[in-house]
């Protein structure tokens, strides 16, 4: 079933059965210069000094969180939450995060457990451990079932992921991706074994759940922002980059429109 | 057997819970002018009138759904109205031909004459405009798999046209469709009994008339069982909701009084 | 008691009984809710998907533009085995790709352009009074946009700015949590009936 | 090479999806639909098939070996019955499919819902401590908003409500569209670097 977002998309009004729909000239718009300075940033910061992105409380814990779990000789419990599909942004991020903690696992030789509620989303993330540890040196430490298909219900999967939290007992979990009302259920089965829990979702409405139940929380774009962090990757840190262009933009367009609105209340020229 | 101090949060909460619905004081409820609305509008409708009730929910928020869609099947019955069952969700797809048949029970209504459950239609949106097209053809056969040209009640049944309003039961962003394709499109009447979470996000389109009428959360269902004269689970939940509910501020206090006191224990921190 | 009712509540305390600890009891009852709600939607994206969108109408109504579809399906089998890992790659970009595509307009407009846009409005009333609401919604929009900058190290205008962002957040999760409360405790309560009027019989 | 395929792939999809937004031309709303509908059902439902086949795979492993016997077949039971009984009986109102899926499936999805209404409680008591300025935000919006939902809500202040939806209205809201604004940026840029392919995380591989 196509998410909520995707609808957005899938239905238009047939107001105007042209090639071009004039109705989205303003997105067009804003997506072309929005893609403008993306690419602006990505292919000039590299050349350029590296940016530096400011610290963020969560992710200066993901490190101490895996050396925790290799200490204590548990396992590491990662899972993608029952919301979101390999089509969804938040999903490549929480790959992006899933590659980084995967590649310290390996060399730490702590097993990594990752259940999914989605099909695709198990066979890419087993892609993507895979080369991880090969990346860190060691393939044969992969255990492949460790990703696996738990079940597509919400809460079979919410049943299924609190049983291994509360059997294998990990030290760390992290949450990390898009979360429903599954949310909660995992994150205080996850306090109760004492696991370090570091979570982070685009669901607004989960948020306030795993900000009153988890140690780290990342907020929203914090999530996107994460990966870069992580891997100080050049690419990704130069997205980060643009991403603060455009809030800035953002914020002059908010600040310039409200004067004008203060002015003159009858205009309407910023309404999209 | 070795308690930790969330088990004694959850067996707080279970004793709370369990007694208030042992108790079965029923708090006197005063109808919302939202709830009173849907009631009028219902109470409104001609003896007879087709009206299409769209289950948009998943299974496990039955127990919010539920005492809600009795609370309307009993008065629809009751003013016979003859209710055609639709699905968007696969979920509730037998959920609520559950409902519908538990109630014409109650009523002694018969199947085929009185109500009829037509079943899921998978892509939603999809599944709207072709019914705003032509019913039958969306739907050959019902639930049961009996051809639509041979359930009597929906002899002359072919569009929205032939309706007098569509009513979504949804936990979530269903009705959304209903308003933007069933009301913006085809302009049949919305409206909808919604879950408590989910009341906020269609206060916007009931303001601006795109959804005729909402009724939500167990507090509605309980207004709504005082409207039809008929007590339910709405009712016997309500003095539980609010128990539950001044039991966590409960909580929330508690937790801060140890945190202060064991701070001042421990001189500081 | 009928069957139905009596299977139900069992299974409805075998669940119950996750909140002591983990046991036996509960570990059946999940193992056999996972096993259940695969097999469930096994058959109802067979149906729904399978049937009703690829092989009907492929077969019996002769589209032939779905052998494309039906191609990339089958290429997802190619995950069983090593040396043919990569064929299964090609799918997995077809939505990878489309969901970008897709996101990229979508999410620009309806999540930053429309909730940008809605922000604005007159600060001043019709009579000329400063409007406190639109105030502090462009402020707390402002500030809590701050917070997400990640450019800089949030000291001075913008540590103080990024702060007031974080109590604006605070109000949110606040809020929210507390407007959600109601819809956990009703989904317990249809529970708690169930088990007392229907499973027990204590009430009616 | 191996990489080159997909990622070509998933760039031609990524460009012609963002030129079908802007189109409202009855062919182009076609394709649209036809890719967001029927080509992402259709490959969900055959990675489904993989995803049941490895399920079923790490549960015959788990036999094998003796772990967790009883489970891993009830499981494996579970998952072999609904099939069965959809081809035997159909999937109609009053088949058997049906009746486990009412008296089995849903009772006990709803109660691991349920179970939630607990974790609030125990997060409730555990979370909320007012340790900093903003965890002390965080518990007052908190509590204004449960006494204002509770019926003791009005018996209180007769404003409680007032003042509540007021917080909620504005600047609790004006939280969330900061969130959402961020969240648009996130998914914008993510979404760019995978259609130019400087994003191949998900490929397995090394990013440009």
């Amino acid at each position: 079933m196509p998410h909520m977002w995707v609808v957005y998309a899938i239905s238009l009004p047939a107001a105007d059965p042209g090639w071009f729909d004039s109705s989205r000239l303003p997105v067009l718009i804003c997506a072309i210069l929005s893609i403008a300075i993306v690419l602006y940033t990505t292919y000039h910061r590299r050349s350029r000094e590296r940016f530096k992105m400011r610290e963020i409380a969560g992710l200066k814990a993901v490190e101490e969180a895996i050396g925790r779990a290799t200490e204590m000789a548990r396992p590491l419990l990662f899972t993608p939450g029952w919301g979101g599909d390999i089509q969804r942004p938040t999903t490549i991020a929480s790959m992006n995060i899933l590659g980084h903690v995967a590649q310290i696992t390996a060399s730490y030789d702590c097993p990594l457990l990752y259940p999914t509620h989605d099909p695709v989303i198990m066979s890419v993330a087993q892609e993507v451990v895979r080369e991880a540890y090969l990346k860190a040196g060691y393939p044969d430490r992969m255990r492949e079932d460790d990703i696996r298909y738990v079940s597509s219900s919400q809460f079979g999967y919410a049943a299924a992921v609190d049983g291994m939290i509360s059997r294998l007992k990990p030290a760390s979990i992290f949450l990390l991706g898009t979360f429903e009302a599954e949310s909660l259920i995992l994150a205080e089965t996850g306090n109760s074994v004492g696991a370090i829990q570091i979570a982070g979702t685009d669901s607004t409405i989960q948020l306030s759940f795993f900000i009153v139940a988890c140690d780290y929380t990342l907020i929203g774009e914090e999530l996107f922002a994460a990966s870069g962090y992580l891997s100080q990757d050049p690419s990704i840190l130069a997205s980060v980059r643009s991403q603060d262009i455009l809030k800035v933009l953002i914020v002059v367009f908010i600040l310039l429109a409200t004067i004008w609105a203060t002015i003159d209340p009858a205009s309407t020229w910023w309404q999209f | 057997m070795r308690l930790e101090a969330r088990h004694y949060t959850f067996i707080g909460l279970a004793v709370t819970v369990v007694a208030a619905m042992l108790v079965g004081f029923q708090p006197d409820v005063t109808p919302s002018p939202d709830t009173l609305r849907m009631y009028e509008y219902i109470d409104s409708l001609p003896e007879g009138s087709i009206v299409m009730l769209s289950f948009d929910h998943e299974a496990s928020s039955l127990p919010e759904i539920r005492p809600l869609a009795v609370a309307l099947l009993r008065h629809i019955y009751s003013k016979n109205l003859r209710p055609v069952g639709v699905a968007l969700l696969a979920e509730g797809t037998g959920v609520g031909y559950g409902l519908m048949r538990q109630v014409a029970r109650e009523y002694d209504k018969k199947y085929g004459e009185d109500y009829v459950y037509l079943g899921f239609r998978p892509q939603y949106i999809a599944a709207i405009l072709s019914m705003g097209e032509s019913v039958p053809a969306t739907f050959p056969e019902d639930y049961l798999g009996r051809p639509y040209t041979e359930l009597p009640m929906l002899v002359g049944v072919n569009t929205y046209d032939d309706v007098a309003g569509v009513i979504s039961v949804a936990d979530g962003s269903f009705t959304n469709h209903w308003i933007e394709y069933g009301h913006g499109r085809y302009g049949v009447r919305v409206s909808a009994f919604v879950t408590a979470a989910m009341v906020t996000t269609y206060d916007p389109y009931l303001a601006s008339g795109q959804l005729h009428a909402m009724v939500g959360g167990l507090r509605g269902a309980a207004e709504y069982e005082k409207l039809i004269g008929i007590g339910g689970s709405g009712a016997r939940g309500m003095l539980a909701q609010t128990c539950s509910h001044l039991y966590v501020i409960l909580l929330i206090i508690i937790g801060n009084v140890v945190y202060f006191r064991s701070r001042r224990k421990g001189g500081g921190v | 008691m009928d069957v139905a009712t009596f299977v139900a509540g069992v299974l409805t305390l075998a669940i119950f009984s996750f909140l002591y600890r983990d046991n036996p009891v509960y570990k059946m009852a999940e193992s056999l809710l996972i096993g259940i709600s695969i097999g469930y939607v096994l058959v109802i994206t067979w149906t729904n998907s399978l049937m009703a969108l690829l092989f009907n109408p492929l077969f019996n109504d002769g589209r032939l533009w779905l052998l494309v579809p039906f191609a990339l399906g089958l290429l997802m089998f190619g995950r069983f085995h090593r040396s043919t890992v990569n064929f299964s790659r090609i799918p997995i970009a077809v939505l990878i790709g489309s969901g970008a595509g897709v996101a990229i307009p979508a999410m620009l407009n309806e999540r930053t352009l429309k909730q940008m846009s809605a922000t604005v409005g007159p600060l001043t009333t019709e009579s000329g009074f400063p409007d406190i609401s639109v105030i502090v919604v462009i402020l707390g929009v402002l500030c809590t946009i701050s917070y997400f900058y990640f450019s800089r190290e949030h000291r001075g205008v913008l540590g103080k700015s990024a702060r007031v962002g974080t109590w604006f957040l605070m109000i949110f999760f606040g809020t929210t949590f507390g407007y959600t409360v109601m819809s956990r405790m009703s989904t317990f309560i249809g529970r708690v009936e169930f088990l007392l009027s229907d499973f027990l019989k204590l009430t009616n | 090479m191996k990489r080159r395929v997909p990622q070509l792939v998933c760039g031609a999809f990524g460009l012609l999806l963002f030129a079908l937004y802007f189109s409202s031309h009855p062919g182009a709303r076609a394709l649209n639909g036809l890719i967001l509908n029927e080509y992402w059902q259709i490959i969900f439902g055959f990675a489904l098939l993989v995803g049941v086949l490895s399920f079923a795979k790490v549960n015959l492993k788990s036999i094998e070996r003796g772990e967790d016997l009883p489970y891993r077949i009830v499981s494996l039971l579970g998952l072999l019955i609904m099939p069965v009984l959809a081809v035997i009986w159909g999937i109609k109102g009053d088949s058997p499919f049906m009746w486990i899926f009412d008296n089995v499936q849903v009772p006990m999805q709803s109660t691991v819902f349920a179970l939630l209404a607990f974790f609030v409680a125990s997060a409730s008591y555990r979370g909320f401590r007012a340790r900093s300025v903003p965890a002390a935000i965080l518990l007052a919006s908190a509590l204004l908003t449960l006494l204002s939902r509770s019926d003791v809500g009005g018996f209180l202040s007769q404003h409680l409500p007032d003042i509540a939806d007021w917080v909620r209205n504005y600047p609790s809201m004006s939280a969330r569209r900061a969130i959402l604004i961020g969240i648009g940026l996130g998914s914008l840029t993510t979404s760019l670097r995978v259609i130019i392919g400087i994003e191949r995380t998900w490929l397995g591989g090394d990013r440009a």
